[in-house]
């Protein structure tokens, strides 16, 4: 039997072995990720089938489940390590090419670890052990924004890592207080005993597990650092914070919310500043001149689309903050791929030296249009069915405050596809036919962009692929019981 | 204006963790999972100090967990404070006699006093941490006592990554023979020996020589680029 | 229970006192003043490991990396009133 | 209860620190000091009155009355967690000042929000 442990282990030990391997040939250290990923997807797919029947429970050490750290993989820990290994995957080929200069063996291994400490934060079912993957998440993210060495880069991961480091703190003091409550750190176990303490002294340690979470998921008064750390990262990079990072953030606010709190009167308030922050996320994306910097805050409008469906708290809401899941980390991903050749051919991040982009790099600019009307929520493409789920989801919610909301969510869109296709109109129809010497992006590069238009459009086209993994996946996020049964049996 | 806000918000945040601590008593014992590990720690893992038992065994994954956080941030220093400048030597000004030759007397002892503290981690309080801690303390008197003399770079590196391989290997040992990661395979011995806790020292020399080296390399990556960026 | 007290007080006031120097210097040794009173803090509450910890990794090697960092940029914080 | 004081005390300080101060290291002086009072506040949680360090030292040794073991190994991993944090962010310093030559976050504004 496969055990989900790998997921987390075969990664780790791999990222430790990258040094010894760099002592033979410092050509392998590149193609390690990718294996790991390679791995990690296969391993995924197999456990999916038996996921899906019953949530897969290791214990780490072999003690009964509260006395030991255990993993819980269910329906959304594996949906959600497949996403991170396919996505994974995807950008270590793209990088292949694109990392050649400054610390290349240590960009690969901070990489590897990122993607090891988003697996471990979706898989595991202890919240110490939490803290300790979203720090490892945290911390090679800081790493890998400052990789570059220059000016912006340094300037962005100095902010990113002072208000992570202050939302870490908030995590601890929120795991300290929740210990002395409760006596046991295994989330199932506090789930069970959370009603037994008055609500108030509960409600702390959920406002401070927010709030801390909060800063890595960019929800709105928290996500000063992302347009700076996103925009100023390496394009591999931030495909992986934009497609994966913020993901997992989010991730772990709903599984708080979810699964230990059961918190349903602060869902209102979370629907709210989803709406906010998707307001505020496209209209500042739409007064941008910086293409990185467009993406960014595009990805703050995203996420408070997600925070909306998954504040809806119905099934249908869920499923749709799901799959808007998948649909944004594969259409952000590719965006953020394609935009990276773009922008090393042309040296610039302006959109306006984009021009006439359209006819020098065909494909790249084929990629970027189709993750663009992905995102808007265009037919054929992924976004659609996502996009569509979340409204039908709200409407049958059958609350009048949804429908005013609703109204606002599509606004956005409005908005959104306003600046998407001044871009693809600047990349097709602007600019004059001149015989410029620059060229599409290498074959290494175009691959994994091409799978990804691949899987935008097959999914966009058969969304019925992911139904069921998607129902069962909402279904363990609102039924409580059942996760606490599966576990503590 | 910026010093009223956040005293204000300074102010809500501590209402709100004075309101919730009023339930948590203090010099109470209110702990389920920590009275397990105290009556069975010993007869489970063979192991006298508790602590070193609840870090190595029964929370050992959030161990690996935190040797990766070292790990990431000695790597994530060196990609920073990499240059593509040349190395550029300065003369650098040698320390005085006392503290040349006072350094070079103490480092052995210190060295031997991290090990020791490592080793003996499963017996008395210290463990991987604390010793490689020591460890590392030795290497920064090498540091401020002869400048010039820097670590090998490459040595270090094996160490970090060869700790950190045998922690994940003992690991999946342990999946393989028993069907759980970590799980403690070796005999547990009797208590209070030095051979004593199975898997447990195992680890935690690994842990110590790993940490060791990591924060040796840490020293040296921000002090030792002095010489070598002008 | 006095000396507790004292030390706790103690550790407060270097806090504090980390938070208005000027000088950097004297604003890092004042809060390896805290870390060191901390650690003593652990050994009074039972836990000798976690005191280890905090004198090796709190009080020592932070502070020296903290020297070491201060030596390579600058040592006096500038005014804020002038920015 | 004086142990409760003294963490508090510790973090808000730092907490402080962190919010108002303009130079990026007394700023990760801050973190260093929240870090502290976190700590502290962990293992007065843990803390039994009258008990003894879980450590059987000798054989002999009863288990009533041990202070608990659990937030003493939480607070390993979160010292070594914060001392990582603080070496990433001393390195992040240095080139700060190496580029900008000044360490005033109010000043260091190429990027607008």
């Amino acid at each position: 039997m496969v055990n989900p442990v790998l997921l987390i282990v075969v990664p780790l030990g791999l990222a430790f072995a990258i040094p010894l391997f760099g002592f033979i040939s410092k050509r392998i250290e590149k193609y390690i990720p990718l294996t790991a990923m390679l791995f990690n997807l296969i391993v995924s797919l197999l456990l999916i089938p038996k996921a899906l029947q019953q949530p897969i429970v290791v214990s780490i050490g072999g003690f009964p489940p509260p006395f030991c750290i255990n993993l819980v993989a269910g329906p959304v820990g594996i949906l959600f390590s497949a996403i991170i290994a396919l996505v994974g995957l995807l950008v270590s080929v793209y990088a292949l090419d694109y990392i050649k200069q400054g610390a290349t063996g240590e960009y690969h291994i901070l990489y590897l670890l990122l993607l090891v400490g988003a697996t471990g934060v979706v898989l595991t079912g202890d919240i110490f052990n939490l803290f300790v993957f979203f720090e490892i998440l945290c911390i090679s993210s800081y790493a890998l924004v400052a990789h570059s060495g220059d000016k912006a880069g340094i300037e962005s991961a100095v902010k990113y890592l002072i208000q992570g480091a202050i939302g870490s703190s908030l995590i601890l003091i929120a795991i300290a207080l929740l210990y002395g409550l409760f006596g046991t750190l295994n989330m199932a176990d506090i789930a069970r005993n959370i009603d037994s303490v008055s609500s108030i002294s509960v409600f702390v340690p959920l406002v401070l597990f927010i709030t801390g979470l909060g800063v890595e998921a960019a929800i709105f008064p928290l996500n000063a650092w992302l347009p700076d750390a996103h925009s100023s990262a390496p394009s591999s990079i931030s495909a992986i914070l934009s497609g994966i990072a913020i993901e997992v953030g989010i991730y772990a606010v709903a599984r708080v919310i979810f699964t230990i709190f059961g918190a349903q009167s602060i869902l209102l308030f979370l629907l709210l500043l989803g709406i906010l922050t998707l307001l505020i996320g496209e209209m500042c994306a739409f007064s941008q001149r910086n293409i990185k910097r467009l993406l960014a805050y595009s990805s703050i409008g995203q996420i408070g689309l997600i925070l909306f469906a998954l504040g809806i708290a119905t099934h249908s809401g869920v499923v749709g903050g799901l799959f808007q899941i998948i649909s944004h980390a594969l259409s952000k991903a590719l965006l953020f791929l394609a935009v990276g050749y773009m922008i090393y051919r042309t040296g610039s991040l302006e959109i306006s030296t984009l021009e006439g982009m359209g006819r020098k790099m065909p494909l790249t600019s084929l990629a970027f249009t189709i993750g663009a009307f992905s995102l808007v929520g265009l037919p054929p493409f992924v976004g659609f069915p996502s996009k569509f789920l979340i409204v039908r989801a709200a409407l049958i919610a059958q609350e009048p405050l949804f429908v005013v909301l609703i109204a606002l969510v599509l606004l956005g869109t409005i908005i959104e596809g306003a600046y998407f296709l001044r871009i693809v109109q600047v990349l097709y129809f602007k600019g004059e036919k001149s015989n410029s010497k620059i060229e599409d992006a290498p074959i290494v590069a175009l691959i994994p962009i091409f799978i990804l238009m691949l899987l935008i459009l097959i999914i966009g086209i058969y969304p019925k692929l992911l139904t069921g993994v998607l129902n069962s996946a909402a279904g363990e996020f609102l039924n409580r019981v059942g996760y606490i049964k599966s576990v503590l049996g | 204006m910026r010093r009223i806000i956040s005293i204000l918000l300074l102010g809500i945040v501590a209402l709100g963790i004075i309101l919730t601590l009023v339930k948590i008593p203090f010099g109470v014992s209110k702990t389920k999972v920590g009275k397990y590990y105290i009556d069975k720690g010993v007869e489970e893992t063979g192991v006298t100090n508790i602590v070193t038992s609840v870090v190595v065994n029964y929370r050992g994954f959030d161990t690996l967990g935190e040797v990766t956080v070292l790990f990431i941030a000695a790597l994530g220093l060196g990609a920073v404070l990499s240059t593509r400048k040349k190395k550029v030597k300065r003369k650098v000004e040698p320390a005085s006699l006392i503290l040349y030759t006072g350094c070079r007397f103490l480092f052995p002892l210190i060295l031997l006093f991290g090990v020791y503290i490592f080793i003996h981690g499963h017996l008395t309080p210290g463990g991987g941490f604390q010793g490689g801690a020591i460890v590392a303390s030795a290497f920064l008197l090498i540091y401020l006592g002869s400048r010039e003399r820097r670590i090998g770079e490459r040595g270090t590196k094996a160490i970090e990554s060869l700790g950190g391989l045998i922690f994940v290997v003992v690991g999946l040992a342990g999946l393989v023979i028993s069907g759980y990661f970590l799980r403690n395979f070796l005999p547990k011995g009797i208590p209070n020996l030095l051979f004593s806790g199975g898997i447990i020292p195992i680890i935690y020399i690994a842990i110590g020589f790993k940490v060791g080296s990591e924060l040796a390399g840490i020293i040296d990556n921000l002090g030792g680029a002095v010489s070598r960026l002008s | 229970m006095i000396f507790v007290t004292l030390l706790v007080l103690v550790m407060l006031a270097s806090a504090i006192s980390a938070c208005v120097f000027r000088d950097l210097l004297n604003a890092l040794i004042a809060s390896c003043l805290v870390s060191l009173i901390a650690s003593i803090l652990f050994y009074f509450l039972q836990a000798p490991d976690v005191a280890m910890a905090e004198a090796a990794i709190g009080a020592a090697l932070t502070t020296a990396i903290f020297i070491i960092a201060i030596r390579r940029t600058k040592r006096y914080e500038e005014d804020e009133k002038n920015n | 209860m004086i142990y409760y004081l003294g963490a508090f005390g510790l973090i808000f300080i730092g907490l402080y620190i962190v919010l108002v101060k303009h130079n990026l290291i007394k700023v990760i002086i801050g973190l260093s000091i929240l870090n502290t009072g976190i700590n502290l506040f962990l293992i007065s949680i843990g803390f039994v009155k009258k008990g003894t360090a879980p450590i059987f030292s000798h054989p002999g040794l009863k288990a009533i009355r041990m202070v608990d073991p659990v937030p003493q190994a939480l607070v390993l991993t979160a010292i070594v967690i914060g001392v990582a944090v603080l070496a990433l962010a001393l390195s992040l310093a240095i080139r700060l000042y190496q580029h900008y030559g000044t360490l005033n976050l109010r000043k260091i504004r190429e990027q607008k929000w």
